[in-house]
């Protein structure tokens, strides 16, 4: 059963700058926010410009379902980004969620979430959701450089959180999967997002011990709901659309 | 009250207001935004005679007021969308038009007769354009004698509502506006994409792994308006107007140019509603202007004087 | 130091950024702004036999990331270049190739013959696809053996390096381009206007006095790119890329695809230092990836893997 | 002689509302101004989006040399002129300057400046050149209604101001050309700048007076330099170019 989409002009309440490339976008709408699952995402509207057209698919980054706000955490790498970055509050963003298919819950009580880069974004939500199931978060998040790392508190309220840098200048030095904490076996399952090469180390992992390991997938997309069929994503069983049957995917599934 | 009343062959569409081809899914992607019974028509996704995986990804690339897509025709099949897909579409009161394609004659006419079949479906749109897969396709819409047989050899087995979409991918619309009509067209719909390519400047690679694929949106949108007001003078059949249709005014020009009915495909990625909002405006357009009935707008262009003295004669 | 020079025919170019035809007129018009010696080449506005008023105004329509254009070939003819115009070129340290246009194979090889005796003057660009006259202009560029004529006749009377524009408007690019280089061509040039119209929806007219025009501009970009790739694969001499053109990226991606220089058009008008821009960010982008020589960016591209099985074959 | 066209980015010092349709924005060089003529204009980068691509040419309403700053005076029309009026102070105009050919200074003592709506706008530096000039400028304005009305004091200051509204919210009601001024014979000449169909009219009267009499055109334009051919307009003596030839043109020469 899936929640019905909406399309809805939500109230910017706040845009934080977190480091020179992520910030984080406030969003609030007037109704009360739908059920929204860790790895879904939403469609923002942007500007119209030289370089931008379509719109850009973002995962949801924390609900706060009193206040009824969605958080965003974005990186700026383009036009669109940019654009965002720039919205200020009491200005209203376009956007079309929720979309897509979640993380699962799955079986097992110690979970590994390990992210390259902004795909950090989605693990707070998830962090939370495995929280509440009674379940061991455990955060593993590679950055680029210290310039990349922002307060990660609210991340290490749920559980413990390591940290690699790929030059070292903050946590461990090198890429997360070298990581000591990745050569333990005391996971049930591994949950990851970031840059493709990184999310196949992991699975490759994930699949060396037999273990549970999703994967949240950045294909480009031009609809989102399943209309156009551009985001196909090869899988062992067929053809997929990451924006409906993913972007969260099964490692075990996937042809990539 | 305006009379948005349109006729395509023997099919009667509520309003010329219609969502083109692989840009609205099956209707049912769009109906948590709209109420996808106030379109004039649905065109659904391809329909090919046998289960088709589509092309490798990605599949997308965005361009300067556009896109590139190189979805390849991805669908199950014909007997699964008689079997799974029909009986759904059946419960909307919606006009349901199937775009068939195929890469051989044969497979246009195995699935524009299984269609044929199905009481609910009252048209098809035969793609003889689509500029993404390796055979078949684009190759029976821009060569003359290929699109003249197809479109015989479908019409022998369909007696509904026949529309032919054309290929922009060509150097004389008009030629393949004639052709459709001559081999028993009852209406054709164009424009399909232009066959275009993005490159990655900094991978060195080309964006789309086929290489290549087919432009849409407001980009091709000028383009399609010289190719519609071309066909719409080549022919007497119906011309149903399609490119870069992003709001009502976009619209208006399309009819204004000839169609008699117009298909909104690239901007439902952006608005969802975009096609309903375009259904409003027009009703306000025809208020504004006088118009009590839509078909009043089909054509009714002023030419500046004397303009034949000066383009090169393209009908 | 990278080496920026590009061998065109005979024709050596310091650099490949050259800046198109009818969107920089003779070169004077932006000295105010830049230097125009530090272009590769100027391609200036078309020449033909006589005196031509152009078409009727309004000639200009703005369209979604690009314009229409309907100048049709405007200039005071050949005498007049050669006495006026030329000594003023003369005075520039530019390479200036003059752009030919007319409207019989006469006027052609009037025109060529007459600008061969220029010693100033080192190549010709053959414009066989103007989309705005009625005659000639894009009649020769849309009929392979019409293009294969003027050419040939051409080429008798003019023997330094002779540079082909073909029309994207045409449904096979190699066929025109194969044609060109069997002709006797030095390099094609790609490409010009695509034929197309806008409409003044509330004024129910035609925004051109021609009706139809030519857009350019980024909307054209993706089309382009995919002609001078077709191009580049289909003949062995030089293709030189042009459309929607605006900034290093985009010259990039032409010479990527293939092409040996580049020519900077509609955007021109936007920033008329964009050429000038172009060349550098295109020495930053040689200098990041360690080119030593902007040769070696053309056609490296590196393909998808078994792209040949999914997309039509159109060379 | 021509100036030398500069393309510079300028400071915007105030944006100031007129009325519903109208703005004036002050725009400041921190370089010393070229000379700018009446009549003459400049092409101002609008941002690209779904609706603009080209520059938008634009009048001089009033240049202060002393402070290097120039006066335009637009008119709300669509998405480019909308997206300048949304300039805020402190932000950069990009511009194309000086550009034209301008208004003549012609012998005779009296002379009618005659306006439709936005057309007022180069008659402010006409009127301020034509009393420098020694020249008496009288001002004819015709409006819409009232809605397009602002304060006219600069120009009381120069001259006799009347005014022409065609729903006769304020002024006389009627075109301009039915005012009583333009049945009067005291004048030497008219300037003119608005829709075609006034200037034609004023035009044909001056014509009837065999008077001299200039309009400033507006036909679209792409370059605004004089490369692309594309603002054409037919004269007694061939196709002129309206942004270099014109915009101002004697309309003794217009085939219009
Ligand atoms: C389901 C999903 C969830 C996402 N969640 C987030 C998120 O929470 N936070 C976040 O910052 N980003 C997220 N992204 C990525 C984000 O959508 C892109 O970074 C954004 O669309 C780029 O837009 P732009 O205009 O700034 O850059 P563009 O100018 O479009 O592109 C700039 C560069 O980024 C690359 N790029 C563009 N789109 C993508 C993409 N989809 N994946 C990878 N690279 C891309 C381009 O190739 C180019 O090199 C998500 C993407 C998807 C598909
Ligand atoms: C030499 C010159 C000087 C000008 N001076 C001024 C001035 O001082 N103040 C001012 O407000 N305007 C002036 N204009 C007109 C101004 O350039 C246009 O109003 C503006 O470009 C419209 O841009 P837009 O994006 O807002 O509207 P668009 O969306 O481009 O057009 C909106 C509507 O305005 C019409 N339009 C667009 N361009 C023109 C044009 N050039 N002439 C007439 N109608 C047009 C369109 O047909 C459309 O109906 C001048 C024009 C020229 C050529
Ligand atoms: C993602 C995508 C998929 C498409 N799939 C089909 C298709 O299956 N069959 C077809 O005839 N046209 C297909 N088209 C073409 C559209 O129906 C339409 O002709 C074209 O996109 C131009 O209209 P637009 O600019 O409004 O999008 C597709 C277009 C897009 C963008
Ligand atoms: C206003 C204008 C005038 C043009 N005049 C000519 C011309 O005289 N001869 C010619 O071969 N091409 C002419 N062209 C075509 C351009 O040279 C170029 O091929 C085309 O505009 C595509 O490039 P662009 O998108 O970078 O502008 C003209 C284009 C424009 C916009
Ligand atoms: S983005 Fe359109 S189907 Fe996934
Ligand atoms: S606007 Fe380009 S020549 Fe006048």
């Amino acid at each position: 059963m899936s929640v019905k989409k909406k399309i809805e002009n939500l109230l910017v309440t706040a845009n934080r700058r977190l480091n020179s490339e992520y910030f984080e976008l406030i969003l609030q709408s007037n109704e009360s926010l739908p059920g929204i699952l860790p790895g879904q995402f939403a469609e923002l509207k942007v500007d119209h410009t030289e370089h931008t057209f379509l719109r850009r698919p973002i995962s949801f980054y924390d609900v706060n379902t009193d206040k009824s706000e969605v958080h965003l955490l974005i990186q700026e790498v383009g036009e669109g980004t940019r654009r965002l970055g720039q919205l200020e509050a009491g200005e209203f963003l376009n956007m079309i969620y929720p979309l897509g298919h979640s993380f699962t819950i799955t079986e097992g009580t110690t979970f590994l979430l390990v992210s390259g880069g902004v795909g950090i974004a989605p693990m707070l939500l998830l962090g939370r959701k495995l929280k509440e199931a009674g379940k061991t978060p455990v955060f593993l998040f590679g950055f680029r450089s210290e310039k990349q790392w922002f307060d990660l508190s609210r991340f290490e309220a749920l559980g413990e959180v390591f940290i690699t840098t790929e030059d070292g200048s903050i946590g461990e030095k090198g890429l997360v999967t070298s990581h000591r904490v990745m050569n333990t076996g005391r996971f049930d399952g591994y949950y990851t997002c970031g840059p493709v090469p990184m999310m196949k180390a992991v699975s490759s992992i994930a699949a060396s011990r037999d273990i549970f390991c999703e994967a949240s997938l950045e294909n480009t997309m031009a609809c989102g709901i399943g209309a156009c069929l551009t985001c196909a994503q090869p899988t062992v069983h067929g053809m997929k659309m990451a924006c409906t049957d993913g972007p969260v995917f099964n490692t075990k599934e996937l042809l990539w | 009250m305006v009379d948005m009343q349109v006729n395509i062959g023997k099919l009667v569409l509520k309003n010329p207001v219609t969502t083109a081809s692989g840009c609205f899914g099956y209707g049912s992607e769009y109906t948590d935004f709209m109420d996808i019974s106030r379109l004039g028509a649905v065109f659904t996704k391809a329909v090919t005679g046998e289960n088709r995986e589509g092309n490798p990804a990605p599949r997308m690339a965005e361009t300067p007021s556009g896109m590139l897509n190189s979805v390849g025709l991805q669908n199950k099949g014909v007997d699964y969308f008689i079997e799974h897909i029909y009986p759904v579409l059946r419960q909307y009161d919606t006009v349901f038009i199937a775009n068939v394609s195929g890469s051989t004659l044969d497979e246009y006419v195995e699935v524009a007769g299984k269609i044929n079949d199905l009481s609910g479906i009252p048209a098809i749109e035969l793609n003889i354009s689509c500029p993404n897969v390796k055979k078949g396709g684009m190759v029976f819409g821009t060569n003359r004698q290929s699109a003249a047989e197809v479109v015989k050899a479908v019409r022998k087995v369909y007696d509904k509502t026949l529309i032919i979409k054309l290929s922009p991918n060509v150097a004389s619309i008009p030629d393949f506006a004639k052709t459709a009509e001559g081999a028993g067209a009852d209406a054709i719909s164009l424009i399909n994409t232009l066959l275009a390519m993005a490159i990655d400047a900094e991978k060195r690679k080309p964006v789309l792994a086929t290489v290549t694929g087919g432009l849409s949106g407001p980009a091709v949108k000028p383009v399609a308006l010289r190719m519609v007001w071309e066909a719409y003078h080549s022919v007497s059949i119906p011309v149903i107007g399609i490119g870069g249709i992003s709001n009502a005014t976009d619209a208006i020009e399309f009819l204004l140019a000839g169609a008699t009915a117009i298909q909104v495909g690239t901007a439902n990625f952006i608005d969802p509603q975009v096609s309903v909002k375009i259904l409003e405006g027009l009703k306000e357009y025809m208020e504004r202007h006088h118009f009590s009935s839509v078909s009043q707008i089909t054509g009714n262009l002023e030419m500046p004087e004397g303009f034949e003295r000066f383009r090169p004669k393209t009908f």
